[in-house]
């Protein structure tokens, strides 16, 4: 009961922080590039409600909207790896035999390297924008999410009605899709969640390098690139309010991920 | 609610555990008799005619060397005599002057430094400074004579050239020596040690022929991010930084950092890169100019640390007031790209022939001021139908002969030939040449100007090719001009002699008498 | 010996075990019957006082004297030791995979009694040999050996100790048939010299082949007691009766 | 047996090691430009002819993509992993500069990561319901929920600029001839970043298997039968111990990947700061040797968890679980 209320809670943080980013063209006071160096730095209060940043622009404007684009890349990303990961995860788990074992062992390999590498080899090449991080960070992040689509589909393909369906000549297609993939739904709702926080952490963390998305486009991580000058400066609100939003936003999709992880226990091989 | 309570003892605790482990060991080291600088890049190498850095100024001696009025005085030449046609100079040199290996400094030295930049195999950036210079000739050991092509003024100017050790490049090529990775001049400081992507360590030079350093050790940081020049520089790890116009406010407050504001000839402005056929069309350049608000950039990315740019030459005695100064007219911008046959669109772009009126500002990414200026104007070109784009990048990543348009920034208040002959001139052009004419700017009447400022040698008749060339040059405009940047350097306060002088660009020459500096309390 | 009186097992609240009163005679072989579910394994559980933590038993249950439901849990640590033996259905989960046989079949019996390492190794062969185990199986690991040799490791552990109360859940149902009446005489023997046994079993053949008295559980009450050769003679309940026409 | 087992085990990490190197090879190389400058980029004007023709011939720069991959790998296998396009050196020299301090992060932190979650997840995980055993998940959660440099910024703001007890960033100090205390308060922080975002993740990892240990079915029969306390909590935590060693090995990776946000918030000079710098100057050959190398550490950091494993637990020593 209690945990059910708590799995209530973190779902509505994340549903707020998202009505935020997805309405932020309402909520955003000022254009989100609208520099005014008269009022450089301005701390939270009258005028700008979380202050401005080192060209004047607003803090919360920038805020909602940099959700949006934060998130979209995360999603997006995660959307990408999610169908990348259940194709090499299923024909993987499918077609079994050598198939499998040459997948998997390509997979192992895979999974064994650092995935923010293949993110800074291909973002030295692509130096892409919004599109671009999200390509990467989608088709660096499929590993987890192929590995579990491949053990639920051989735990899947011996049970008793995906027999049956084989028996009444029902098409791969629909057993693929109708009885495996349905099946294997929830645990791969958890790794997708699990993916998410990642992919959320990937952009932050690369846009703080300054090299993750370009820093004309306003997104957490590319506010907090300038948030140590900031913080020298004495301006705390301009690092201290994105670093909360995105901590807030991985915590929330954290636990609900445990939540889901825990409510379907013992069907998780993870 | 009793988890959270955990969280936070447990989290406390972690700190406290933290904080008394190091508690102990943070004890200030002892006070070493050494500076350190916060350098804002690494220097590829150290041969002061191949690469132009901070660093010279330590380790190289010339003939003459500026003084607080950025007047050339006489350094290593002990005199010179000037032949009435004034194309014949004879120097005489200090003879008690030696390398920092111990060899003696002879005319042999000076008559190789000045045929090496005048080598083509070398490339050197300096050749145009002596291009006027006819012929050598050693007459003996301690004493030359510099013939020149033509009368030309700045060869003094010039001859603060640093000066290298022939014997050093016996057999090799300047371009690979080992010279270049561990220098050895007649300066103030000597090389020690170089710990590449960390630090450059310069120790005093007992045997230095003008005053002997206080400062033991000079120790160059490489950290080319300001936000860390100015942490470190606040907790007390460098000694002195170059700090970012919005940093000193808070670093003002910390009682041990002296703040030195520093008047420059460094003008930040647009480059445009004629490469480019969007700035084929003069208007469309003088648009661009009018449509910047430098009066909001000096108020609030500079902190009013600088004053607003028109001309190369602003800080300068041939200073011409009278040019076009482009300030912000929007109207103007928007009449003058009309007229280029920019027309506006419905989606608030300008558009002609179907392609849309957009390009890249390009800005270094560790100069955060570039950036933002960059930003700024960026964002107010859209009030003009213009979509620019700011890309920063890592300065080894930028090519600016590849750019559309670059944040510049340069700037001389040495004579008026230095900083607009090699920048402006057609054949300094860096595509053709080894000038840093990056935008390929060409403009016959400006190169006649320029050439005829630096061959007068009539003082008034300067001052007028330099005051023509300056109007020229903003009818014509090579840059938008924008702003005049102070170098505000923090210093620690335990350090006394610094002279100010007007810095170049970067706020380069800070360290112009660093052998007079000292701590007071080391 | 053991006597429980209206011994009830609630799991959140829902009963599984009801009300339940029975005796076991000292020096015999008791069989508890019934179908999955019936309550058999809750009430063994009851008894060792090892429930889960969301189940609760009500009621009293006497052994020697003292209430294994009020006894503190020293006391019960005390009688899980010294008077209690206790054999479980998954004889290959009864040991910890990664620990050699040696170390658990010395914790499980000569650590109990308090011998060394050599008065151990001695009497451990010996009953080993006897019941047609090797003694290379101390340098196993568990994974390595099958269900039956690790219940007859069970077995070699209770001979090792003899304890008052040999408490068996479903011993045999993991084994076939020929290993089963093995075990079952290694459970004779052991009865034979002293200790009194509770066997759990759905198995009726068991019941017949080993045991001297009979429960019979179902949906959580006690339905009948009694000698076995009486019930499966003349049973009484209409479930006994059920049970006993499927035997055949 | 053994040696059959190690075998194959190398021979993933080679395969692991060839994949890195095909995948970062051609997704660099894919993208237009002369590679030819990519080899020496900044330095075009340092070096001779002879050597640009010698650089040339070695990688192949004039054949095709594969070819060239064929000849980088035999560079590199022997130990040659060209010139940075940056900073003009050989590439193995600079990785070689910036390794000790990378291993030195990884390892301080890695130690005190696996101390403290191993402290911390057996106490909670031995505890069922104690305030710790509650308090570790939401820790846990917590804690691996914040951005590492964010974090550190943090920690820069109050150690560094207001406490002013800890240098705010880099490897040494200057002057202070980079003695080893000196070297250790400058890895305070960053160590402490790393290990308080990834500490509560791996001692929860810990406490549940802890947990799931104790339930199971052979401590209820050691229990029942009076088996010493202590003889149960040896086999549990060493069981327990197996499936964290594991997931130690799947993490791993990622860890290792998250150092490199952390060294360039810390201008820490190892190799993630190199890698970052190297993306951002696209200094190909630089960021490849990183890749490689990176690659080679988390490869023998598997490997030595493999062996771990391999010696704690029977079933995989005796061949039950095939590899």
């Amino acid at each position: 009961m209690k945990s059910r209320k708590r799995l209530i809670f973190w779902c509505s943080l994340l549903g707020l922080i998202l009505a935020m980013t997805i309405f932020s063209d309402l909520l955003a006071t000022q254009p989100v590039n609208e520099m005014d160096l008269d009022s450089v730095y301005s701390p939270p209060g009258e005028g700008h409600l979380l202050g401005t940043d080192h060209l004047g622009r607003d803090v919360f404007s920038r805020l909602v909207q940099g959700g949006k684009v934060t998130l979209a890349v995360a999603g997006l990303s995660v959307a990408l790896s999610f169908v990348i990961g259940v194709i090499y995860g299923g024909i993987s788990g499918y077609a079994g035999g050598w198939t499998d074992s040459v997948m998997m062992r390509i997979l192992e390999a895979l999974i064994s390297i650092p995935s923010l590498i293949f993110v800074l080899a291909f973002q030295a090449v692509m130096q892409g924008g919004m599109w671009g991080m999200t390509f990467i960070i989608g088709v660096t992040g499929w590993f987890t999410t192929a590995r579990i689509i491949r053990s639920e589909f051989i735990r899947l393909k011996d049970a008793e009605y995906v027999k049956m369906a084989k028996m009444f000549g029902t098409p791969v297609w629909s057993i693929l899709t109708g009885h495996l993939l349905r099946n294997s739904l929830p645990p791969l709702l958890v790794v997708t969640i699990f993916n998410l926080a990642g992919a959320v952490f990937i952009e932050v963390s690369l846009s703080f390098l300054g090299i993750g998305i370009p820093p004309s486009i306003p997104s957490w991580g590319n506010m907090l690139y300038n948030a140590q000058n900031d913080l020298l400066i004495g301006a705390w609100w301009i690092g201290v309010f994105p670093g909360l939003l995105i901590f807030l936003t991985i915590l929330s999709i954290n636990f609900i991920g445990e939540a889901l992880k825990k409510s379907g226990r013992g069907r998780f091989h993870a | 609610m009793d988890k959270r309570k955990i969280i936070l003892v447990l989290i406390s605790m972690l700190l406290l555990v933290a904080v008394a482990g190091c508690g102990k060991k943070a004890a200030p080291a002892a006070k070493e008799n050494s500076l350190i600088y916060a350098s804002e890049s690494e220097f590829d190498g150290l041969n002061p005619i191949l690469e132009e850095t901070n660093v010279d100024a330590l380790l190289f001696r010339g003939l003459f060397r500026f003084d607080e009025n950025n007047e050339p005085k006489a350094d290593i030449a002990e005199s010179f005599d000037m032949s009435d046609d004034k194309l014949t100079y004879t120097f005489k040199l200090r003879e008690d002057i030696r390398f920092h290996d111990g060899e003696p400094l002879t005319a042999d030295d000076v008559i190789f430094t000045i045929e090496s930049v005048l080598d083509d195999k070398n490339a050197s950036f300096l050749k145009s400074d002596f291009l006027e210079v006819e012929s050598l000739k050693k007459i003996d050991d301690y004493e030359f004579e510099l013939k020149l092509k033509r009368p030309f003024t700045p060869i003094l100017d010039k001859l603060t050239l640093p000066i290298l050790p022939k014997h050093a490049f016996a057999g090799v090529e300047m371009r690979t020596a080992d010279f270049n990775s561990h220098p050895i001049g007649a300066g103030p400081y000597e090389f020690d040690r170089w710990d590449r992507g960390n630090s450059l360590t310069l120790k005093a030079y007992e045997h230095f022929h003008g005053t002997k350093p206080s400062i033991a050790k000079v120790i160059f940081k490489f950290i080319p991010d300001s936000n860390v020049r100015a942490l470190q520089l606040a907790s007390g790890e460098v000694d002195i930084a170059l700090l970012d116009p919005v940093q000193v406010g808070e670093l003002e407050k910390r009682n041990h950092v002296k703040i030195y504001n520093i008047d420059t000839a460094d003008y930040r402005g647009i480059l445009f890169n004629m490469q480019n056929d969007l700035w084929q069309d003069v208007r469309v350049r003088q648009a661009f100019s009018y449509a910047i608000d430098r009066k909001q950039i000096v108020k609030g990315i500079l902190k009013g640390f600088g004053e607003e740019a028109y001309s190369p030459l602003q800080k300068h005695a041939f200073h011409n007031e009278d040019i076009e100064t482009y300030s912000y007219d929007i109207k103007q911008a928007g009449k003058l790209l009309d007229e280029a046959g920019w027309k506006l669109a419905d989606d608030g772009f300008r558009y002609k022939d179907g392609q849309k009126l957009s390009f890249t500002i390009t800005a270094p990414a560790s100069d955060a001021v570039r950036v933002n200026m960059a930003n700024y104007v960026a964002e107010g070109y859209k009030s003009i139908g213009a979509d620019v784009k700011v890309a920063a990048l890592d300065w080894s990543a930028i090519t600016i002969e590849e750019t559309d348009a670059f944040m510049i920034g340069w700037g001389s208040p040495y004579d008026a030939d230095h900083h607009t002959y090699i920048l402006f001139h057609s054949e300094e052009s860096s595509l053709t040449g080894s000038g840093y004419n990056y935008g390929s700017y060409s403009n016959e009447k400006v190169d006649a100007l320029l050439e005829k400022g630096r061959l007068s040698m009539d003082e008034q008749e300067r001052q007028a090719s330099y005051m023509a060339f300056q109007e020229e040059l903003a009818n014509d405009p090579a840059f938008a001009f924008i702003a005049y940047v102070n170098a505000v350097y923090g210093i620690h306060g335990n350090i006394e002699g610094v002279k100010e002088r007007t810095l170049g660009h970067h706020g380069s020459g800070f360290l112009w008498n660093v052998e007079e500096w000292k701590w007071n309390d080391r | 010996m053991l006597e429980a009186i209206g011994l009830s097992v609630k799991i959140n609240g829902i009963p599984v075990v009801k009300d339940s009163s029975f005796f076991i005679p000292e020096g015999k072989i008791t069989a508890v019957i019934g179908e999955s579910g019936s309550g058999k394994s809750m009430t063994v559980a009851a008894l060792l006082r090892m429930l889960p933590v969301d189940a609760q038993a009500y009621g009293e249950i006497c052994f020697m004297g003292t209430d294994l439901l009020k006894a503190t849990d020293e006391e019960m640590a005390v009688l899980r030791k010294r008077k209690f033996f206790t054999i479980f259905q998954d004889a290959l989960n009864s040991f910890n995979p990664s620990v050699k046989m040696d170390r658990q079949l010395y914790a499980f019996s000569a650590g109990r009694v308090g011998d060394d390492q050599d008065s151990f190794q001695k009497k451990m062969k010996a009953i080993l040999g006897k019941l047609n185990l090797s003694s290379e199986i101390l340098n196993q690991y568990p994974f390595e050996l099958s269900g039956g040799m690790l219940q007859r490791c069970m077995i070699a552990c209770a001979l090792y100790v003899k304890p008052a109360l040999l408490i068996a859940d479903e011993p045999t149902s993991a084994l076939d048939k020929v290993v089963q009446k093995e075990f079952l005489k290694w459970l004779r023997l052991l009865n034979e010299s002293g200790t009194t046994v509770l066997i759990i079993t759905h198995d009726l053949d068991v019941v017949a082949d080993a045991a001297d008295e009979m429960i019979v559980m179902r949906k959580g009450e006690i339905v009948e007691t009694g000698a076995v050769a009486d019930i499966l003679a003349r049973p009484t309940h209409e479930y006994t009766k059920r049970l006993l026409d499927s035997r055949f | 047996m053994t040696v059959k087992w190690i075998g194959k085990r190398m021979m993933l990490g080679v395969l692991v090691l060839f994949i890195v190197s095909f995948l970062s090879f051609f997704i660099m190389h894919a993208s237009p430009g002369s590679s030819a400058t990519a080899y020496y980029g900044g330095n075009a004007q340092t070096l001779t002819a002879a050597e640009k023709e010698r650089i040339s011939k070695a990688f192949a720069l004039d054949r095709p993509l594969p070819v060239q991959y064929g000849a980088w790998l035999k560079q590199a296998v022997q130990g040659n992993l060209g010139m940075s396009a940056g900073v003009g050196r050989p590439v193995a020299s600079i990785l070689g500069e910036r390794l000790p301090n990378t291993l030195l992060l990884f390892g301080v932190s890695m130690f005190f990561i696996i101390i403290g979650s191993i402290w911390l997840g057996m106490t909670a995980g031995m505890r069922p319901g104690s305030l710790l055993d509650r308090g570790l998940s939401a820790f846990s959660i917590a804690s691996s929920s914040i951005p590492a440099f964010w974090l550190g910024i943090l920690f820069i703001y109050l150690f560094a600029v207001t406490l002013g007890v800890l240098p705010s960033s880099g490897t040494g100090s200057l002057g202070g001839d980079g003695g080893f205390v000196d070297k250790m308060k400058h890895l305070i922080m960053p160590a402490s970043v790393v290990v308080l975002t990834h500490v509560g993740l791996y001692a929860r990892f810990l406490q549940e298997s802890v947990k799931a240990e104790l339930g199971s079915y052979y401590v209820m029969a050691a229990r029942a039968n009076g088996v010493m306390e202590r003889e149960i909590r040896r086999g549990v935590l060493r069981n327990a111990f197996i499936p964290y060693l594991n997931y130690l090995g799947v993490t791993i990776p990622s860890f290792f990947g998250g150092s490199v946000i952390v060294e360039s918030l810390f201008a820490w000079s190892g190799l993630g700061q190199l890698l970052v710098r190297s993306v951002m100057v696209k200094d190909y050959p630089l960021l490849m040797g990183g890749i490689m190398l990176t690659g080679l550490i988390v490869v023998i950091s598997l490997f030595v968890i493999d062996v771990l494993m391999y010696m704690l637990d029977p079933k995989l020593r005796k061949g039950e679980l095939g590899g």
